[in-house]
């Protein structure tokens, strides 16, 4: 575990490995895990080899329970924050001996390429800075938003007679119709399953109405079941569902939220 | 000019409708003598041929106008022809609602796989998409216009073009609007958050 | 006020985007270098201090803005601020939008590490960044927008300075290279395995 003394992240204070509830988090303050993982490097108050993640797991869900509270939105972001912590620790540990059957890259190749996106972010996180001082600068000019008195308004209401071509349309609606290829996360190692594939899964089971999350991932594996979980945080932050779970290991009920079932509705209605 | 005076200048260059006496000095913090007194100082600086401005008293508070002298040049700076042409957007939001209408604007959102909110507000200020009622559960419907058809040249909406030339896809058998919902969801992510 | 700078005051009184040179000249009907001279004439005019506007260059163009010692009365007669500040991860979608547009938003998450979706979200919302058609697999693209131009005080995207000003030095970027590496090898078995 880390044992320098403090070990400052932004505002994210770990200090002691021992005394974890002294763990203050502020998530806001992280832009981005390259940003947490150049920091954690540069200080060298740790070796991300040592650095035992789940550590700061435990840390965040006991300061989690001194707030009393669950903060969904924070803690979709911690879990999207340690996920790509583990991510790239892992690239770091996988340079062994399981290293052909997962990636064709050499340890090498590795740290250059994570160098080399530590580097792009940390620049942009040093730009992100100067925007910041430039709207401090510019801080009380405002600028008039009205609309331009009538009597100047331009008239285009009147549409030129078949002006636009109808095949404009036709191009449009096909370019909606093609299927994005997958993003690419090779870095990522051996992607099984992604959000977008269990986010689309389970918008087709709240289409039918409510179900339950032992449903959603019948007889998949574990790390389905995990990002199952997740896309499930990610449509409760979306608004689109909420969840319901009456006693601990309990069934949880999954029924779709207002907004969307309005959706839902209006499309059986349209159909 | 004073302190006040700059203020209530300000206040009134921000604001498109006339601000009363009274909002005036809560917002300056002033007693409204001193910002009547103010006005009048403002309204000298700004009188007839010394300024590009001119202050207005209208329905119960001022406002800042823009001289008459400069009416001739804001009519050429502002009425100059603009192509109205369709933003790639626009095109989109366009061409969803001619298809599966009538569409509320979080489906259109769906599909785009990014919110359709400024689209779908430019179409309906330039009247080529018009409200047509509420779905059972209140949200707003969208169908294309007359308008929409003239600007297009067309008399029906059976002339829009057949999809099958551009289709990339055309082996699918399924039904266009859950087509277009997937590769929406596939693209975005899901829809845009919040509708 | 002589009465170019008078109309050209009104004109910038009446537009809501930044007006360039050669637009004022063409609706004032007047030519560059009296143009030039009437906003020179103007800057004076409203030199802080003077009065409740400023003269302010955006975007390739002049802008009319309230001086912002009105900005306590501003917000208390609006009631809302300004421009909320921007939070790091939005700053950062910002920065890399700024540098990178058109560019979508998968390409500014895997940059950042992090998805950018409710940054993005939230930058559109403000009209900060725009969208700007979709790459060629249908992500849409964004760029910045005018209102970022105004609300960072912009005259031209080139004004942001070079990215490289903000990277390591060499020598720590040798070292963070030596020490990524080692950490690789510790659990490749010791050896350098690289080599």
């Amino acid at each position: 575990m880390c044992e320098a003394g403090a070990l400052a992240v932004g505002g994210a204070r770990y200090r002691d490995a021992m005394s974890i509830a002294s763990l203050e988090l502020d998530l806001e303050v992280f832009s981005g895990p390259f940003d947490l993982l150049l920091t954690l490097v540069l200080r060298e108050e740790v070796d991300l080899m040592e650095l035992q993640i789940a550590e700061v797991v435990l840390a965040y869900l006991d300061h989690l329970e001194a707030r009393g509270e669950l903060d969904l939105e924070s803690a979709t972001e911690f879990i999207v924050l340690i996920a790509a912590l583990l991510e790239l620790k892992s690239r770091l540990l996988i340079a062994g001996e399981d290293a052909e059957e997962l990636l064709d890259i050499e340890p090498e190749q590795a740290a250059e390429e994570l160098l080399e996106r530590m580097l792009t972010a940390h620049r942009y996180r040093g730009a992100a800075a100067h925007l910041r001082e430039l709207l401090q600068r510019e801080h009380g000019f405002r600028y008039r938003c009205a609309p331009l008195p009538a009597h100047l308004r331009r008239v285009v209401l009147d549409p030129q007679e078949g002006a636009e071509s109808p095949e404009a349309l036709g191009q449009a609606l096909a370019g909606l119709l093609r299927m994005p290829p997958q993003i690419s996360i090779r870095h990522i190692s051996v992607p099984r399953v992604s959000v977008a594939e269990r986010l689309a899964h389970l918008r087709a089971l709240l289409r039918r109405g409510r179900f339950s999350f032992e449903e959603a991932v019948r007889g998949a594996d574990r790390v389905t079941v995990a990002v199952t979980l997740f896309a499930l945080l990610e449509l409760y932050k979306r608004g689109e569902a909420s969840w319901e779970q009456s006693e601990s290991f309990g069934e949880i009920a999954i029924t779709a939220c207002a907004d969307d079932g309005r959706l839902v509705a209006a499309r059986s209605v349209a159909a | 000019m004073a302190a006040l005076a700059r203020s209530i200048e300000a206040l009134l260059f921000l604001s498109p409708d006339p601000v009363s006496i009274s909002d005036l000095a809560d917002a300056t913090e002033a007693g409204e003598d001193a910002v009547t007194a103010a006005l009048r100082l403002l309204e000298q600086e700004l009188a007839p041929g010394r300024r590009g401005l001119r202050l207005k008293e209208v329905g119960g508070g001022h406002l800042l106008a823009s001289a008459p002298e400069a009416e001739e040049a804001a009519r050429r700076l502002f009425s100059r022809p603009r192509v109205a042409t369709l933003t790639p957007a626009q095109a989109e939001t366009l061409a969803i609602v001619a298809d599966l209408q009538p569409i509320s604007r979080p489906e259109i959102g769906r599909i785009r796989g990014v919110s359709a909110d400024s689209a779908t507000a430019t179409l309906l200020e330039r009247g080529l998409i018009e409200e047509s009622g509420r779905s059972q559960f209140g949200a707003t419907l969208y169908r294309t216009s007359t308008s929409f058809m003239k600007l297009f040249g067309l008399t029906s909406l059976k002339e829009l073009p057949d999809l099958a030339q551009w289709d990339p896809s055309p082996e699918e058998q399924a039904d266009l609007r859950e087509r277009l919902l997937r590769a929406g969801e596939a693209r975005g992510g899901g829809g845009p958050a919040g509708e």
